[in-house]
């Protein structure tokens, strides 16, 4: 059985990939995530974008186990 | 008085209208130890952009991180000032030109704290809450909306 | 939009209601080169002294030199920060534990300059404006209130 | 005929005279006013005020002619 993860994906990363969400096999770790994603949507490659799991931004590599939400987050712009 | 320090929903479907603001000032009268109260509302611009006039600004947001940080930023703030009260609002989905999509409410004893803190949460909200703004324009595309 | 730079009148009497806060609030919506707004709001404090406890404020002012004062501030204020609009009122008389007796309301095309605006009002306007607060004990003694 | 001034008093000022205004012989400059105004008023030598001469607070010593708007002003207390 593979090991498949979901993604959400929001805003201009939304529109890009044209999906608020996508289920892709685990590549393991978030560095190969953002290639593999980079690879399956190349313009993806010109824009800035942050992944978080579990709802928490990550800034270095990190380990991506089955059941983790994972979420491509363009720079915020509320209010 | 209490400090209300549930997590709670800072999300509001449309625009934050003039009477939500009114009412939520009305409900303070009852908190005689507030001094202070200091308030920043956020009002969609009517911004030229190369591509077109702003007309609105549709925003989506990760809702269950944005209520998980929102509640990480009040604590925090709640720690550093002495406050009685603090709200935080902001609207999802489309808001015209002239309508407030940001609604930001402090009070305390003093009114420094109150000040301080609201110019603090602002700061906070834009930089840290997981909340994009696409720009709808009068040509019929759109921008999405950079923080500056 | 054109800056209103015409002296005005800045005295209510008696408090300032929610409403009327909501009122002015929704007057900017056609101002659509606002993003920002900032609002200062003083309310009555039940503050404790030796002599009793306060129950209200009776604000008198001499009007004419406040509001000379009140114009010198505005246009001090508008030459210093990019504001699309200011409105100050204080109330005078009686004004009752939490209610309302001071609104101070900037307005801008990006946050910061509403928000140190306000700020700089509100200092000048309680360190600068002839006006004095009575407060009203609830042991129908007084005693005179002192800004820090 | 005595030159004769209208004075305004607010707040704790009024209270310590017993009245908003007072008229009194005009003593020619702002210093020999507050002098006379304590000797005629002694609760004043231990309260703070400030003059204002038409409508303008006064630091220094000022002359006060026939016809000035003169008010006596205890530390603004207003917001």
């Amino acid at each position: 059985m593979p090991d498949v993860i979901q993604i959400k994906a929001f805003g201009m990363i939304a529109e890009a990939i044209g999906s608020d969400s996508l289920e892709i096999e685990n590549p393991g770790t978030s560095l190969a995530l953002k290639k593999q994603l980079e690879a399956q949507f190349p313009g993806l490659k010109s824009m800035k974008f942050s992944l978080a799991v579990d709802k928490k931004m990550i800034q270095e590599d990190t380990d991506i186990s089955q059941g983790k939400e994972i979420a491509l987050l363009p720079p915020f712009s509320g209010g | 008085m209490e400090k209300e320090r549930k997590p709670k929903n800072i999300f509001v479907q449309g625009p934050i209208s003039p009477e939500k603001i009114a009412q939520s000032i009305a409900n303070h009268a009852i908190k005689t130890d507030i001094g202070g109260h200091s308030i920043f509302l956020g009002q969609i611009r009517a911004d030229e952009k190369p591509e077109g006039k702003v007309i609105a600004i549709d925003y989506t947001a990760y809702e269950e991180m944005a209520l998980e940080k929102a509640f990480e930023i009040r604590e925090a703030i709640f720690a550093k000032y002495p406050l009685t009260c603090m709200h935080i609002y902001h609207s999802l989905g489309e808001i015209k030109v002239g309508e407030i999509c940001l609604f930001v409410f402090t009070s305390s004893k003093h009114r420094k704290a109150a000040m301080e803190a609201c110019d603090e949460l602002v700061e906070r909200i834009k930089a840290e809450l997981p909340v994009w703004g696409r720009e709808i324009l009068d040509t019929e595309g759109h921008v999405w909306k950079v923080n500056t």
